[in-house]
């Protein structure tokens, strides 16, 4: 590790923000994603859980943007409001992956070698092994389905992630001079850890973290889709791909609606993820 | 010679050579495909109606069997008399009758089978019926003679059920992955998850099979099925699961699209143990909240007969009571209002797996929205289901479809998952049960229907259709499906 | 005609213009020293030779190589002439090597691929080069791979992969830096009877003057860009400089600051045989726990007021001896005191008191500071050792006379350490050790990442406050030249143990053990050391 | 290099030990009873309590536990309760697709990744990184599953070139076979292979502004000679973490396309298992999976000692 690894706090991270192209890019489609989740919470063009089967299979038109579903929804409407779903699902996960995560890791790098940093690591690595699929299909078996379980699944999937990634990050900081400076100061490890590893890995954090929002949404729609995720009423993107199915031969659009809204919204917060690893941290905008 | 003669003599040319070339070589094989695969095969030891969809009839069979329009017909048993009380079955055995491994049927098989179905240990999935039975005697090895704790109309009927298959002793043990029966067709093959192949029995006592060959799929996913029919990969879907892609097979003149009925009462289950649905003026109010057409339209593609009580229209004794709550929104608040139910109440609708009930579900849950009452939908698999529901009763509302033929009983039963209490509605269905008498069950089956209707006791939706598709040129397969079963044994190709 | 002739190179990488006009001259069987600090382009210089630059360089001048322009090169034309015509050695020999090829096969990709010779061929051409190099393959056989061979050993066969084909220009950029000083001079001396073998010309690059001189038929400085001075090689170099620059670039590698000579106090550090381990891991799980012994049985006691030496190779057990006696980590055996106060028994207050009395400087001034505190809380920092929290105009009293005393300005408070130059840090950092005003500072290489003209201000500060503020140095450092000048004792570690001590001056005038010998011949006589080649 | 691979193994068993007591105890708490589920609704009290005697599910817990484990060792599977054929039997069946699938897919994934990150880096910021930049960004953005649901409409519904689902099995050659899981492998690598791709070219891109890659280079190899000999190699030593990693992601990944593509596969099993409360089946296959991962894991670290001769003698 050079002097690049670790960068100071920069005055003109919104001038450089701004002139970045994937950065801009990535932080458009988030936000739009974002404001129309919020939108969707108080007004949507028609009802999203209407059910009126006289309107069912409609083309877009005017009034129905992409058109109805078999039960005659309002296509545009429940995919506004499934933002609201794959936001929510992805950021209680990543939040219980950090919350629980990146202590652990810490956790374990302050006590690198010993045996808290081998029973962390080493239960990491065993909760990954364990597919995030079978996890959330067990849930479902045991709690019954529902987004609260994708939630869970999701997020502990996301632990040994944060774990490993907090814990990576921190070995070569607490490699530095300045640790032991801090300790010759008199700091013990957990100050240590507060004040100087975790401000310097928080930049990788946070790239990890809209890696994991948008690992998230994938996960959400994959676990929707074999109905393992919010329930109906409540739209969600996955689940409109599994009811598009069995019309994929005679309307294909009821699957490439939903199917092209994450794509973007992926796509999207993968942009802002590699925009912000680039502005925050030098030496990993190298390895794009 | 004018155009049209010259086309109308090139069509016959061409049909008769045709013709001449299915003649030459009739097919002889035929792929159909189901859409769950049956956990094994033996019928006598499995509730799930795909075990009895592969092998009912066609490898495995019983004293009688069911027909295409539900009715027992002689099978195994060639002929028998009943006693004037009701209660004696003497059985006339088909003689010469050999089981695929050699081994031969007679009157010992016959007591060996319904002995081993209710003995203490048994693990027939439908012990119930053969709890009649009271003695199994042989009177000689072509004739056993059955005497029954008390008269049992549906006696017959229920030995021509799957459950009363009759295994060859020797074979019990391994009948879960190699079936042994006396059908017309062998067991060969069972590729887990794949497929079913059946070979022609050349030892059948019966007219022989014009198929040599027949291989069951499973295909559970509509698309994929819909794929699969359409590259020619499978001959026939007897129970297509997607109506809604129904119209492009009928828009196909490959295909032959036939819409049939099965005995699949689809009903919205109430729990009539609990508050507030234990008050007949809730049921009543739920009853008129459930617009039966959208759901119809919306869950079935509008192709699905709808039913006013637990009876379908095909059967002999039905009365349409679909008028009897009619879709009434305002009515239906009324009701709610004076049995004390707050608008905003809410509920726990459980839905089981299939499409049919969380798609009815779902607008269900909607339409109920309109009378205030608020549904939570809660899907559950089936082994949650079964022990929550069916045994836990732990649910508001749920969607089943019940399969079983003439199952009035259900609502006479104690501690069934509805939780239906009715001295009288008991008192009748033993009659019901008691009477031997064809037009006069006819008659109670009426009475039995009205009673139903009256106390409301779930919401009945409709006759669970059955869409068989299949190539234009196959004949012989069942349009309805009075009991779960896949019986090709008829099955030819046109010539 | 020369061998290498630079004419006028000018260098740009994307836009800012990097070598201005910069000319040089090499004859066939010359050595040609190019010196200048870090930035100088002398590195720059050395790859347009080979035309290994960075995508983004824009070059303009001309490059002969035996009269042939290679800037005007083809690409096909130029990858014929690397490593057959020019020959170059690269700084470090640790990362220079593909770790999954053995060296053998590395030498011997330089045959078969000018040669064309088939591998068998190629691998015995491959032995006789590492022979010629100091590697005879009986000793060090061709199958080893770079990571069992040591730092010397792999710069040897960086050089015979340079030197294989006997090219007639050997480029060696800053060649023994990264090595200890007694291999230094072994590898100086292969690369110049190398040349002198071939009747190469050698271009040799360093920052390091004395290096150069010792080396040098001539020598070239360069500062930001320019050659600013050519001159002769050899005794005469240093009196021949007259550059301003260059001239500074002499006396600050000969620099010695005043240091009035303190009368030694009582004993303030006493280490008595310390012990430090560190465990291995196990072969396998159930094998018993293996240990190197980093510290072996070490006692040693210094004054108040003293400048005690520590020097020895990189791995001889300088650092761990410095963490124990900072109380950094555990010993296993032995004990050290301060003041009489065994380390052993320090926690919370008592443990305070210690950190207030023992403070610290880092070798690498940059990397001690967290980048994203700044200098006012950096300095800051151990302030809350002291037994009352103090108020915060206080504490900027404090820092801000803490910064003055090292020559910063209090306003610098307020940046952060990527804005000070590589000398301010330094300063930081000391002002940092002192502001607890601590009787014992142990100093870790603190000059030796510094450029040689900042190293002599930094001597003079660290000289200045110890006679100020009476403290009292634990003196850390490879650099002999560095030590003689700042220490009144030194001790000379090797293998965890101290094998010899004694007044500074004795010792390193005088040395008796042999590690001390190879040392001070390594470092004081060099081009003696040269001259015998 | 022994006692490196000992001391792996001996954490890989011990991992596989805490496995299997999570898996069991994870079945434990399923509720729902695997009697009920084999005899339907027409089932009385009596007939339940006779299956469960006859499945052994009266045991208590830890004797249940010891006798499933002391199967495993013994590569006894159990039998299922549901299909009554030992689960050796099941899963050997299911891995006929499973595992080319999974092969098929991970071939795939690694044939186009490593050519493609390759090529981006070895051409860096030329068009051609830059489209390959954007092919794979997309790529890691698309759902399996929603691509596999594109191909079927493309391939099987509208040019009817593959089929749209169903796996005709071995049996009838092997070309119907591998046609059935074309468009599975397919839609299974593309995000992987998106990945993968990325990860090499950064892998290689590292590699070669390594100092040994000038080195070569100033022995007069040219920028491809010094690529192929020097970096590739190198590059490689991080895509292989990957590859373990992604292994985890292709188990799930499979779970999901059998069930699109329904194929008889592992993760119908498991899924089928689970709905019919076939807990035996469950429990060994969940363990077989992740066993799967573990020991990919365990491989990819024995791969490594075997590619960086610096692992080999480690301690």
């Amino acid at each position: 590790m050079n002097d690049t690894a670790l960068i100071a706090p920069s005055t003109g991270f919104l001038r450089r923000a701004l002139r970045h192209p994937s950065f801009l890019t990535g932080a458009v489609i988030a936000l739009a994603i974002a404001a129309t989740a919020a939108l969707s919470l108080v007004w949507t063009p028609h009802d999203y859980t209407a059910i009126d089967i006289a309107l069912k299979m409609r083309s877009p038109s005017a009034d129905h943007w992409l058109g109805t579903d078999p039960f005659g929804r309002d296509t545009f409407s429940m995919i506004m409001r499934g933002a609201v779903t794959s936001i929510a699902v992805s950021f209680v996960a990543v939040g219980i992956g950090m919350a629980i995560g990146v202590p652990l890791g810490l956790l374990a790098a302050a006590r690198r070698g010993g045996p808290i940093d081998h029973a962390v690591m080493r239960t990491a690595d065993f909760v990954f092994a364990f597919p995030a699929l079978l996890i959330a299909i067990m849930l479902r078996e045991v709690f019954g389905p529902g987004v609260t379980n994708a939630m869970i699944a999701i997020g502990i999937f996301n632990v040994p992630v944060f774990a490993r990634v907090a814990y990576g990050a921190s070995l070569p900081i607490w490699q530095r001079d300045f640790i032991m400076a801090a300790r010759v100061a008199g700091k013990g490890r957990a100050l240590i850890t507060l004040e100087h590893v975790l401000p310097n890995i928080a930049s990788v954090l946070i790239v990890q973290a809209t890696i994991q929002l948008s690992l998230g949404i994938l996960a959400e729609a994959a676990l929707s889709y074999i109905g393992l995720g919010v329930q109906p009423p409540m739209p969600s993107w996955g689940r409109m791909l599994n009811e598009a199915q069995t019309y994929m031969a005679i309307a294909p659009r009821l699957a490439l609606a939903p199917g092209l809204t994450i794509v973007a919204t992926v796509l999207g917060l993968n942009l802002l993820g590699d925009g912000l690893r680039d502005l925050l941290d030098p030496r990993l905008a190298r390895e794009r | 010679m004018s155009f049209s003669r010259r086309v109308f003599l090139a069509l016959t040319l061409a049909t008769a050579g045709l013709m001449g070339v299915a003649q030459a070589a009739p097919r002889k094989d035929l792929t159909l495909a189901i859409p769950l695969e049956p956990p094994h095969l033996d019928p006598t030891a499995g509730a799930a109606a795909a075990i009895g969809g592969v092998v009912y009839a066609n490898v495995i069979e019983s004293l009688t069997r069911i027909d295409g329009a539900g009715q027992p017909k002689p099978s195994l048993a060639e002929s028998w008399t009943i006693s004037p009380d009701g209660k004696v079955y003497t059985f006339a055995l088909r003689k010469g009758v050999q089981f695929h491994d050699g081994s031969a049927f007679t009157a010992e098989t016959v007591k060996f089978n319904l002995d081993r179905a209710r003995a203490a240990d048994s693990t027939n999935p439908q012990k119930p019926l053969f709890e009649p039975i009271d003695t199994v005697e042989i009177v000689d090895p072509a004739t056993v003679k059955v005497t029954l704790k008390r008269p049992t109309g549906l006696f017959l009927f229920n030995m021509g059920q799957p459950a009363a298959a009759m295994l060859t002793p020797g074979a019990v043990g391994d009948a879960k992955t190699k079936p042994v029966g006396t059908g017309p067709f062998k067991f060969e093959k069972w590729s887990k998850g794949a497929s079913v192949d059946l070979v022609r029995n050349p030892g059948y006592w019966g007219p022989a099979s014009k198929l040599d060959k027949v291989s069951i799929k499973i295909i559970g996913d509509a698309s994929a099925a819909f794929a699969a029919l359409m590259a020619g990969d499978i001959d026939a879907y007897p129970n297509f699961p997607a109506a809604e892609q129904l119209d492009q097979f009928r828009a196909d003149p490959r295909f032959k699209v036939v819409v049939g009925n099965t005995e699949g009462e689809t009903i919205l289950a109430m729990n009539n143990g609990r508050k507030p649905w234990d008050d007949v003026r809730v049921r009543r109010a739920v009853s008129m909240a459930v617009d039966r057409k959208s759901v119809i339209d919306g869950a079935m593609y509008g192709l699905a007969k709808p039913i006013g009580s637990h009876f379908p229209p095909q059967d002999a004794g039905y009365v349409d009571l679909t008028g009897k709550y009619p879709f009434d929104v305002a009515k239906a608040q009324a009701l709610l209002k004076e049995a004390g139910v707050a608008p905003g109440t809410k509920l726990r609708l459980v839905l089981p797996p299939p499409e049919y009930a969380r798609k009815s579900g779902e607008i269900i849950a909607s339409q109920l929205k309109k009378v205030g009452l608020e549904a939570e939908i809660v899907p559950m698999e089936w082994a949650q289901w079964l022990s929550d529901v069916f045994k836990g009763k732990n649910f508001d509302m749920t969607i089943i479809s019940h399969v079983e033929p003439l199952d009035l009983d259900i609502y006479a039963r104690d501690d069934y998952y509805f939780d239906y209490k009715s001295p009288a509605y008991k008192a009748l269905y033993a009659e019901i049960a008691a009477t031997t008498d064809t037009a006069k069950r006819i008659e109670l089956y009426g009475k039995a229907q009205q009673m139903l209707a009256e106390d409301a006791v779930n919401v009945w939706l409709y006759v669970l259709p059955k869409f068989g598709v299949w190539n234009a040129k196959l004949k012989g397969l069942w349009e309805n499906m009075p009991i779960p079963v896949n019986d090709v044994t008829q099955a030819s190709w046109d010539e | 005609m020369s061998l290498l002739s630079i004419e006028d190179l000018d260098l740009s990488i994307a836009g800012t213009p990097i070598l201005r006009k910069v000319s040089l001259q090499l004859a066939a069987g010359e050595v040609l020293g190019v010196v200048g600090e870090s930035g100088s382009g002398k590195s720059l210089t050395a790859l347009t030779v080979m035309r290994l630059l960075p995508r983004q360089v824009r070059t303009a001048g001309r490059v002969l190589l035996d009269g042939t322009d290679v800037l005007a090169l083809s690409e096909a034309a130029m990858c014929e002439r690397r490593g057959r015509a020019v020959g170059m050695v690269f700084q470090e020999p640790m990362t220079a090597l593909n770790p999954l090829k053995t060296i053998g096969a590395q030498v011997a990709e330089v045959f078969s691929l000018h040669l064309g010779l088939s591998r068998a061929d190629a691998e015995r051409r491959a032995s006789s080069v590492l022979e010629r190099v100091g590697l005879p393959p009986a000793r060090i056989p061709p199958t080893r791979y770079p990571h069992e061979l040591s730092g010397g050993q792999r710069q040897r066969v960086v050089i015979a992969m340079a030197v294989a084909l006997s090219p007639r220009l050997v480029i060696a950029d800053e060649p023994t830096t990264a090595l200890d000083v007694t291999m230094q001079a072994q590898i100086l001396k292969l690369l110049r009877r190398l040349v002198a073998e071939d009747g190469a010309g050698l271009m040799l690059i360093s920052h390091d003057l004395a290096v150069v001189a010792a080396m040098a038929d001539r020598i070239a400085v360069m500062r930001r860009g320019e050659v600013v001075e050519t001159g002769p090689g050899g005794a005469a170099a240093f009196e021949a400089l007259v550059h301003p620059y260059a001239v500074a670039l002499r006396e600050a590698s000969a620099h010695e600051p005043a240091r009035p000579a303190a009368p030694p106090g009582e004993p303030l550090l006493t280490v008595d045989k310390a012990v430090r381990d560190y465990p291995l891991p196990r072969p396998h799980p159930f094998a018993a726990r293996r240990h190197n012994r980093a510290v072996d049985g070490v006692s040693f006691t210094v004054h108040r007021g003293e400048s005690v030496g520590l020097v020895g190779e990189s791995g001889c057990g300088k650092s761990t001896l410095a963490r124990a006696v900072l109380a950094l980590e555990p010993l296993q055996g032995g004990r050290i005191a301060l003041a009489g106060h065994d380390l052993a028994g320090l926690r919370g207050p008592t443990m305070a008191a210690f950190r207030r009395r023992v403070q610290m400087v880092f070798q690498d001034p940059y990397g001690s500071f967290d980048p994203r505190h700044r200098a006012g809380r950096i300095v800051g920092e151990p302030l809350r050792l002291l037994d009352e929290p103090i108020a915060p105009d206080a504490r900027g009293r404090m820092v801000a006379q803490a910064l003055v005393e090292v020559g910063l300005a209090p306003g610098d408070a307020d940046k952060y350490p990527h804005e000070f130059s590589g000398g301010q840090r330094q300063r930081l950092a000391i002002a940092r050790a002192l502001i607890t005003r601590p009787d014992l500072v142990v100093l870790d290489e603190p000059v030796s990442a510094l450029d040689v003209s900042i190293r002599a201000q930094i001597l003079d500060l660290l000289a200045d406050l110890q006679t100020r503020l009476g403290l009292t140095y634990l003196f850390i450092s490879h650099d002999l030249g560095v030590v003689r000048a700042m220490t009144d004792r030194v001790m000379v570690m090797s293998g965890g143990r101290i094998v010899e001590e004694g007044d500074t001056r004795t010792v390193l005038d005088h040395p008796r053990d042999p590690v001390t010998r190879g040392l001070v011949d390594a470092s004081q006589h060099l081009d003696r050391l040269l001259s015998q080649a | 290099m022994l006692s490196f691979v000992l001391r792996r193994f001996a954490s890989l068993v011990a991992t596989l030990v805490v496995a299997s007591a999570v898996v069991f105890t994870a079945m434990e708490v399923l509720p729902g009873d695997p009697a009920q589920v084999m005899l339907g609704t027409q089932a009385q009290p009596d007939t339940l309590a006779a299956l469960r005697t006859k499945l052994g599910l009266d045991k208590p817990a830890p004797e249940r536990y010891v006798a499933w484990v002391g199967g495993l060792v013994r590569g006894d599977l159990g039998t299922s309760y549901t299909y009554s054929t030992p689960v050796s039997e099941l899963v050997g069946e299911r891995l006929q697709v499973s595992l080319p699938l999974a092969l098929l897919a991970l071939s795939l994934t690694i044939l186009v990744a490593i050519p493609v990150g390759a090529l981006a880096a070895a051409r860096r910021n030329s068009m051609t990184d830059l489209s390959i930049m954007g092919v794979t960004q997309v790529g890691i953005a698309v759902p399996n599953f929603w691509f596999a649901m594109l191909l079927v409409i493309l391939f099987a519904i509208t040019l009817r070139w593959l089929p749209a689902g169903g796996f005709p099995g071995w049996g009838n050659g092997p070309w119907p076979a591998l046609r059935g899981l074309i468009l599975p492998a397919v839609a299974l690598a593309l995000p992987q292979a998106s990945i993968l791709a990325r990860v090499m070219r950064s892998s290689l891109l590292d590699t070669l502004g390594e100092d040994y890659v000038r080195t070569a280079r100033a022995k007069g190899l040219s920028e491809g000679q010094a690529l192929r000999r020097h970096a590739l190699r190198n590059a490689l030593i991080p895509v292989l973490t990957i590859v373990g990693l992604q292994f985890s992601f292709l188990i799930a990944g499979t779970i999901v396309i059998e069930n699109v593509f329904y194929l008889p596969g592992i993760g119908r099993l498991v899924f089928q298992a689970i709905n019919q409360r076939d807990l035996i089946v469950v429990k060994s296959v969940v363990m077989l999976l992740v066993a799967s991962v573990i020991v990919v894991n365990f491989l990819v670290d024995i791969a490594y000692a075997i590619v960086d001769p610096r692992l080999r003698r480690r301690g």
